[in-house]
């Protein structure tokens, strides 16, 4: 991999890890309001795989989905400001954190509809190929959105007729409370790919340049019109599952095994090892971050926050 | 111009579009070349257009609508078909959800120009899994557009305009109107939407119906003319947005409402234009207002007791000599 | 009698039955001992009555209500949960036509004593994905009952009834009703299906409200005593079976009618009530039936927007005053 | 295998491939009103499984379910009155052809939305978990059944709750027009049982002593609270997908070769070359049954009609 790539992923990891903690401090001075879901643990994947993404391409989000927007170029600030309700969002305060799009980047949006993006990504995928372009489209959910009907109805039909995208289940274990082994009897959720004969790979989801490597192959395939791949990226989320969740259902052991394993440090250290960027480039960078997300929190909180009769506007185009 | 079929009208329009906008696209059940179509609506399409473009799906409902939201945030004009309309309840999130909301949502960046095409209605012996009328779910869904037509002309006029239209439309059919005929323009014609018509014009009671009911609406004006009355009949042509301009002015001008719809009629159309009336023109009233609709019951197999639940002619004659 | 939430008497209500009869379970995503409901509704009732009948699901809403279905006509009774009302879109064809159809269709062999418990309702700024009230979508689903409990004991009466009723229930909570607090009786209490109660007595209007409404109605009432207005609030306390007479014996006492209910207008709860009135009651009354919904739009994320959609105490005054 | 079991499920197919002549038949003659699904050619698998199951068993039928509910034990005089349409009909004419229930011999009865009846199976399968019986209900669907969000959903959750089911595709090759090549890229549905951690089991479903084994081994382990089994069964529906289906986008070949594998006459083969049953009293059953099927025509045409205002009965319980 060239170094390039790798000093940029690195950089969005760290863009999506500070960006979160910065969120999980506004919501405890309660200036972020409804609920939210921290990506925090899960960075290598959305930027494993959008660093294989063109701008053109598309990639569909979850309610977990600051990271997948950062990841594919969406602005720090703009989605800042969408979380905290202000007019200067990315969705004029209409979507909050859940429901985040940049169609300017290819972020055709989160739905907070567990499940419901998949068939949404099988449907960009077969734009791409009825308008002949060459684009992919990537199209994010967890583990427990891979027991939702949809899932079935839309990987298979990508299968059948060929389409360019990426699915790419992010496995962190847990939907909610819910700890996979106790809604599906198999361990990886790659396996499915075989009911609808596509390929299934399974990727070690804490590492960036695995998962970059995963994506890259199904991007090619995508591209070379050879059809839709399945990605399974195993993974662990680092905090609850929402604002208020304490995650006491997780064993003590197992949330420090993972914590272990975290991305963030992980990537920085293998770039450190390798000499890819200096010391003191990546203490650089890692002001330039801080500070971006600084700026995102000024943006944010100086925006004003939409005129009441806004909410009358966008019902329809 | 020709008299065609509804169902024809309906295949001159997706053809017309096809030809004229190449990101127009079908999609659905059987609606290919190996059936065109459970209804035959898509039939010889595929033929011209090329299986890309008219596509045969699996049979899974939500991913038909899913895909299609997808290809129409992303440059494409989606037509997909409900093989029946009683399936539409495996597409509600997709459509409810994801089509209806996605522009609001997403603070107005994307627009889903996307239709839906389904036929609602009974009449053909085939029981409660395919014979509901649930347009009035989809009245109830802010963000989507609802489309009635109830004669080919307007079949044809309200589909070309579905399709050039940026929001998503759920464009209802009725099983039973297909093999009825009627002039139809030919080539370019699109009726807005929002714009009920007149069908019949009368000044002592007005008939709102919708789709199958308009036809029996106007027999029945037929039948009551005979006995000195003079019946308005009203179309919506669209539910949403319901043209309520010609509605209250009908009312105002007749002083009496009946409402008809085959839907059921607890909270369904007959209830939505029912109350409309009685906000905003309670005062031209001479009588109560009548809704006629399929009583709340879910459609039988047998044919006696079908017959027995939809409204017909001798029920609106009945319903309207109540008021009069 | 004690005071507890709302939350609390529904999950007596489910204790109790749990404890009175095997045959009671319940099922959906994330009841159970990990997470104990979305909304703690369920908390404790894994670990006092195990894991098998008080299952954790997949996040397979569908599934959830065939399963329950198929459990239903083979013995059992089960609870069921959907998560967020909005999230009923995933299962409309399992609750509309499977549920809702099989007594029917079956010509009356089976029954399908099943409850569907789900929250409804915006106000917590969780956009526009889980803040959505479609509890009319179900009252124009014959075969199915549908509950709207605006108070402790009205929750703690109903589900209880709901449960041991013979046919689906669609019972429909509100996210901002599970804290309020009032008086419950302890132990046997149920409430009968399709009795309204007069929450508040008097005799200038009558405002219709269910659920969360019924609460800022009320408040609204308060509030328009000062100005010498006397306003009696009727709560449905169930949409099917609706209770007709106690709203009309209302309106002809007040000849005034505001309906209040927080799902969208057209072809709403307060379609449907209004619509009603229009044709059985239109002679009582005095002005023009005014409703007041949420607005035919998405609920939106940020709070001022969310705000200004619903209604309050605050529109609830303004309308009454409109037609007094 | 024991040969009353043999006889019996013979006598059964028979019943099966001359009740569907039969109605075929009447509605030639406009007797029947709406639509109907024959289950001519796949009597084999209702009947190979439910030679299976007790009374007291379940099974979900379909659309195409004649079949299903004479395999399990309904009258054929009654599912008779009720594809006629008449008050003496299993579901008082309020059902039809594509709805029929006998609740006291285990049918519970056709779902006429594609897929709807896999979670009632599970749901059914549940409850006897619950109850603690030794019961297992049986769910047929078809090829085209197996695309749908229901199939996955609903298999996966009786998988995880070791429920007793058996989940039966009757893969025709086709779903109305569709070939099942044109839905899906894998050539056996039986191959995604994998998905869910459970056995998948491929059975000529034109043999009805193979599907009889395979459901055997299936309803064992079910009965032994050993879990789900999906049967695939590959068969063929010797006419049209319904009632003004002439089915020419299938090749006379491929008609031609599935009717010269016709499970009924297979059967019959099989018995009359073992010595099973003499030929006398074959004979003389295929006279019972014609019968029997005549005795049911009779049954239904004589029966009344509902009268209209039942429409508006058995709404609520
Ligand atoms: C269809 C649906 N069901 C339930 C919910 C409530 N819910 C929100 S997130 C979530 C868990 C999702 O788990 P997973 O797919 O693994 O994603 P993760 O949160 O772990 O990233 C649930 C059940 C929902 N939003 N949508
Ligand atoms: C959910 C749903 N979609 C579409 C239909 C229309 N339809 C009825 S039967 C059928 C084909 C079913 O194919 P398959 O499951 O293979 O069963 P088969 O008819 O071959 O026995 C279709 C599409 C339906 N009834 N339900
Ligand atoms: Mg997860
Ligand atoms: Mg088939």
């Amino acid at each position: 991999m060239d170094s390039d790539t790798l000093v940029l992923m690195y950089r969005k990891m760290l863009e999506i890890r500070l960006f979160e903690d910065k969120v999980f401090e506004l919501y405890g001075q309660n200036l972020v309001p409804g609920t939210i879901h921290l990506y925090t643990g899960e960075e290598a994947i959305a930027v494993g795989v959008c660093a294989n993404l063109r701008k053109e391409d598309y990639i569909v989000s979850t309610h977990r989905g600051h990271g997948h927007c950062i990841a594919k170029g969406a602005r720090l600030d703009r989605i800042m400001a969408e979380i905290l309700g202000r007019k200067t969002g990315y969705c004029k305060g209409k979507g909050g954190s859940m429901h985040i799009a940049d169609f300017s980047v290819g972020v055709l949006g989160a739905t907070a509809v567990v499940g419901a993006g998949i068939p949404i990504a099988t449907g960009a995928g077969l734009s791409i190929k009825l308008r002949g372009t060459d684009q992919v489209a990537a199209c994010f959910f967890g583990d427990g959105a891979s027991n939702q009907g949809t899932f079935h109805e839309a990987i298979n039909m990508a299968a059948i007729w060929n389409l360019p995208v990426l699915f790419v289940c992010e496995n962190n274990l847990y939907a909610m409370g819910t700890h996979q082994a106790r809604v599906m009897l198999i361990d990886d959720i790659a396996e499915r790919a075989a009911a609808y004969g596509i390929p299934g790979v399974l990727t070690d989801g804490n590492d960036a340049i695995a998962v970059y490597k995963a994506a890259e192959k199904a991007v090619e395939r995508a591209r070379g019109g050879r059809g839709p791949t399945l990605l399974e990226c195993k993974t662990y989320r680092q905090k609850g599952h929402s604002r208020f969740d304490p995650a006491t259902y997780r064993p003590k052991e197992e949330v420090e095994e993972w914590l272990s394993k975290d991305p963030v440090r992980r990537l920085r250290k293998q770039l450190r090892e390798a000499g890819t960027i200096s010391d003191d480039k990546l203490a650089q960078m890692e002001r330039d971050v801080a500070e971006a997300v600084e700026a995102a929190v000024t943006f944010a909180v100086d925006g004003p926050h939409p005129a009441p009769r806004e909410a009358l506007e966008d019902i329809y185009a | 111009m020709r008299k065609i079929t509804y169902r024809d009208a309906l295949r001159e329009a997706l053809l017309e579009e096809m030809q004229r906008d190449k990101t127009v696209f079908l999609l659905g059940e059987d609606i290919g070349r190996y059936w065109q179509g459970a209804f035959k609506v898509t039939k010889g399409l595929a033929e011209k257009f090329g299986e890309e473009r008219v596509l045969d799906t699996p049979i899974s409902e939500s991913a038909i609508i899913g895909t299609a939201v997808g290809a129409a945030i992303t440059g494409m004009r989606p037509v997909a078909e409900i093989m029946f309309g009683d399936l539409v309840t495996l597409a509600m999130d997709q459509i409810a959800n994801q089509a209806a909301k996605i522009h609001y949502m997403f603070g107005g960046q994307s627009r889903v120009p996307l239709v839906i095409r389904t036929p609602f209605g009974g009449g053909v012996n085939i029981a409660a899994h395919h014979s509901q009328s649930l347009e009035a779910w989809f009245m109830h869904v802010p963000g989507l557009l609802v489309a009635v037509p109830s004669m080919p002309s307007d079949a044809k006029g309200l589909l070309k305009a579905a399709i050039r239209n940026d929001n998503p439309v759920v464009f209802c059919e009725h099983k039973l109107l297909y093999p009825i005929e009627g002039l139809v323009p030919e080539g370019e014609y699109t009726l807005p939407f929002g714009a009920a018509e007149v069908k019949r014009e009368g000044k002592d009671v007005t008939i709102v119906a919708t789709m199958f009911m308009v036809h029996e609406a106007l027999k029945a004006a037929e039948a009551l003319e005979k006995d000195g009355l003079s019946v308005e009949v009203v179309d919506p042509r669209t539910l949403v947005p319901l043209d309520k301009k010609v509605i209250i002015d009908s009312v105002r001008k007749t002083g009496r409402l009946v409402v008809v719809s085959e839907d059921c009629k607890t909270a369904g159309v007959t209830a939505e234009i029912a109350a409309l009336v009685a906000e905003e023109a309670i005062d031209y009233l001479d009588a109560p207002i009548k809704r006629l609709a399929t009583p709340d019951a879910p459609i039988p197999f047998s044919p006696p007791l079908e017959k027995h639940l939809i409204p017909d002619e001798k029920s609106i004659i009945q319903i309207v000599k109540k008021i009069v």
